[in-house]
């Protein structure tokens, strides 16, 4: 079972992750982009972190709901309402739990997922975040039906999101600032699709 | 990096502040969430029209703030796009019972954060209409991509929009200009230098001394192509015909024409940009009826400059004429 | 060197015909000699005023053409002054027999120029009084130099001009508003980067990347000190002690303040560094009564800043309050 | 005697001379001014050498003349009115001569110097032109009551503005637009005293 203070840990971890890999982020964002992603994501889960601290929530879905509605007010750019709805919806599917099962999890990021395709539309392949959360959420369900548990249902997803990370490099971008780019845009590695490998790495830590 | 500025966190705020401290009367601040209203808001039996985006592009879209065009902007930190409870908040100090127009330029983020408001927006009862611009002929479109960029023609649209709802026209009337802007409007813009985000501290891309950047956004966006420096005849030549050629205008068709600084370029250079693209207009039959020389959308202190080049017929060149007051735009009041 | 026009010895002219083809019906250009002047001039019975110096300001001067400012500008190459010939066509052009003010900026080459111009004219039986601004407090005043630089003031007295000129105000009167602006107001400039004469070729000076120079002229001349890099309050708050000391401003006094850009600084900054004098202002009980935060008299693509600070009881504030319609500065028209 | 012919191969050496030193004149200009004396004085003989070319003059005061006009017209800045008013002075005390005798070269300098003083009201130490110009004239005074010719009398007016021109350096500058730097205009030529050394060196080199 993943705990509240499991789930807390993790969001937690994620603003020390994103103040460590801030500037590598924005210098990915800034090869085919506008040079922000690290600093939006660095802001927006230092907030998320401080407003768990300062009203601690009761549950698994008030935790999501938190980082969710602060992700929203204060990434901003695609990565907010993209990382924000993801959030939203896993916290809809978690409603009044204070543990998640291995069923549980693959739920929540099925939903999360799912959120995340209908803001922002983009495709496999379009060079984006949905290139490292669809590998990831396919080791994850893979994973469960092979009977996994949690610990090692995220380390596979970390596993499928890095190989989906880097395949994004020489992808042509169709979606995003990267989409202007048209051709230059080979060569890169996605900022988006980095900052969810690293999201997914952070789970695997801190949930076993 | 050298800045006239305090810290790089402070930079939206402080500027804010020095916006509502210079026009006072015209327009106030709102912080957390940030967006600027003008001072008289909400007007009742008035459409609201608001726009937003990342801070950097100064005067749009706060400067456009006032009578007759922009009812309230939404600033996002700088090349960020603003976020949905900032548009929501908006919303509701200039919602006057007619609806409120949100005028967005095409990119991710900000399509997906207003689409987030206005979700929040109509489940609170507020009509909104949202429009978005995608002049940048720059960037090639197709069904597979993001599309084009917005850019220059969203001034012109602000403008019109603004002259609309300020009459009293309908939303619906005033979303339909904000179309008719829309399909009209063609931009490109070129550097000469980068710019610098200030919380990043260093140029977003580097450019050799003999080099230019054809095609760039307006967030140091890397552009279309990279080549050798031309002269000011040669580049607008280039630039016109691309955007000439995509409406396409007619031999006939009258025009609002701007030709924008990006924020470094001195005035002196633009008037000679200015001075060759109305002779192509000339040498091609189109006539430049009303005109726009200056800094209005911008990339902080970016060297460089684009052409926006939109058809209008009498009814919109009424709206253009009609009274604005604002810090950035100001005529007939 | 990177810039956006054709060649260096067609930058006036070009911009020029520019400024003509984008303000049709505002102002026509004359060339050999070179000036700009309004559309509709001579107006018989009203005082014509005349500025003019080296191009590469803009929009000061030919930008301030137009119903209730200039009359006529007299543009020379950049950062050189204009000729005596320019002065007297300029002065006949617009001389609708009530005489002719001569706003002149103290740099040599002015006063010099513009006094051979009065001399031809006064010849001719035109009245002249010429009015010389030397406002920049950088500059050490003493009976053995050439006195203080003429800066941001210029703009204030132009306008303030302008409106007495348009409404009818004697020669005498108007040269009197041009007098009491000059009492009033004082400036200070500084540079975080050089400027680029287009016929030289390369900067005029060279700063480190953490250097700023302090009291600089409009010319790319070095400045009073050249000092480390320092926080917008940092400066705002020695130039402003520099600007207030002088005159000096007292408490309760009202004030018309300018911060303006150099060329190359973003919007964005100048809001910043208004926000800095305000609250100055504010804790030495002077009331901002009017405020300009823009690109007015610049330095090419020079980054950098000045402010200006004119005292100005309620008639200077209504003559900065009338309608006014140029390329530069336009309200109520 | 000096002919017309001397004196108009004078003003179009200057053409040459100017064209030659655009570049020293203007660096010297960029330390302590602006950076384009040379380039005005450079424009400004160009055209008199084409006004000359194209009306050619009658006689010394006619050429004279038309090198003023063109001067006032074409330079601009402060060498302009300066210039110009010497030519302009030059040519009324040269009314309707075709040849000078060396007591009226004397005079012509005279009242040229005169002229350039009262337009500029500068002094000697200024660190101006006229710190130039005072010597040369002296030294022709002194080189005339000695019996001296009109070669003679030039080449010592060059010696004395060269001179004068070199001990501008220590001075603090107190009029043009050197003097808006005070004591940063220390060890720095003065351009407008170094056109006008090149301007006697000229007389010296054709006059003979
Ligand atoms: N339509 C989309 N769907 C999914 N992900 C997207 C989409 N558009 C952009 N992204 C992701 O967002 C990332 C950029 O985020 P960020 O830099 O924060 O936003 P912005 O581009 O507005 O500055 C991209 O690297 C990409 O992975
Ligand atoms: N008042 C003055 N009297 C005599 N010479 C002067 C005076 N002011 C300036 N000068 C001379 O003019 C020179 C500068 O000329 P120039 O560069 O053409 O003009 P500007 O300073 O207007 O650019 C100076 O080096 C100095 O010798
Ligand atoms: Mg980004
Ligand atoms: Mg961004
Ligand atoms: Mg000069
Ligand atoms: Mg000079």
């Amino acid at each position: 079972m993943l705990t509240l203070d499991q789930v807390l840990a993790w969001l937690n971890a994620l603003d020390d992750v994103y103040a460590r890999n801030k500037a590598r982020l924005t210098d990915l964002d800034s090869a085919i982009g506008d040079a922000d992603h690290g600093i939006n994501l660095a802001r927006g889960f230092s907030a998320v972190a401080a407003a768990l601290a300062q009203q601690p929530p009761e549950d698994i879905a008030a935790a999501l709901k938190t980082a969710s509605l602060t992700l929203i007010r204060t990434v901003g750019g695609a990565a907010g309402p993209l990382y924000g709805t993801f959030f939203l919806r896993a916290s809809t599917v978690s409603a009044g739990k204070t543990a998640l099962s291995a069923a549980d999890v693959v739920a929540v990021i099925e939903a999360g997922v799912g959120g995340l395709l209908q803001r922002g539309k983009a495709e496999r392949e379009d060079k984006t975040m949905v290139d490292a959360w669809l590998p990831a959420l396919e080791a994850i369900q893979k994973a469960h039906a092979e009977g996994a548990s949690i610990a090692e249902m995220m380390r596979q997803a970390t596993a499928a999101a890095e190989a989906g990370m880097r395949a994004t490099i020489p992808l042509i971008a169709r979606k995003g600032r990267a989409s202007y780019l048209g051709e230059r845009s080979i060569g890169h590695q996605d900022p988006g699709a980095t900052s969810t490998y690293l999201m997914l790495q952070a789970a695997a830590d801190t949930w076993n | 990096m050298k800045k006239l500025i305090n810290k790089p966190e402070d930079v939206v705020r402080e500027s804010l502040l020095g916006m509502a401290a210079a026009h006072e009367g015209l327009m106030k601040v709102h912080f957390d969430p940030h967006f600027v209203v003008r001072a008289d808001a909400p007007l009742q039996g008035k459409v609201g029209i608001i726009s937003g985006g990342g801070s950097g592009h100064e005067p749009m879209h706060a400067g456009f703030v006032g009578r007759g065009m922009l009812d309230a902007a939404c600033p996002g930190d700088i090349f960020t796009s603003p976020t949905p409870d900032q548009m929501e908040a908006a919303s509701k100090a200039v919602n006057g019972g007619a609806g409120v127009l949100h005028i967005v330029k095409n990119y991710t983020g900000d399509v997906m954060n207003f689409d987030m408001a206005a979700e929040i927006c109509q489940a609170e009862g507020i009509d909104v209409e949202a429009v978005i611009v995608d002049d940048d002929v720059a960037v090639k479109d197709s069904l597979y991509t993001t599309g084009r960029r917005g850019v220059g023609t969203t001034v012109l649209m602000e403008k019109i929009c603004g002259a609309a709802a300020e009459r009293g026209d309908s939303l619906a009337k005033v979303a339909g200009y904000a179309k008719a802007c829309r399909e009209a409007g063609r931009s490109m813009g070129m550097a000469l230098t980068s710019c610098t985000v200030p919380s990043v501290g260093r140029p977003t891309f580097e450019l050799g001394v003999d080099e230019i950047e054809v095609g760039i956004g307006i967030h140091g966006e890397p552009g279309r192509e990279r080549m050798k420096m031309k002269s000011a005849r040669e580049i607008v030549a280039a630039m016109a015909e691309a955007v000439i050629e995509d409406l396409p205008f007619q031999r006939g068709d009258q025009s609002i024409v701007m030709v924008n600084g990006m924020g470094g370029s001195p005035l002196i250079e633009l008037y000679i940009l200015f001075n060759e693209l109305a002779e192509i207009a000339r040498n091609r039959g189109i006539t430049i009826a009303r005109t726009l020389v200056g800094n209005y959308i911008t990339s902080l202190e970016m060297q460089g400059f684009s052409i926006t080049m939109m058809k209008a017929d009498e009814d919109m060149l009424a709206l253009w004429d009609a009274p604005v007051l604002t810090a950035g735009l100001r005529w007939g009041a």
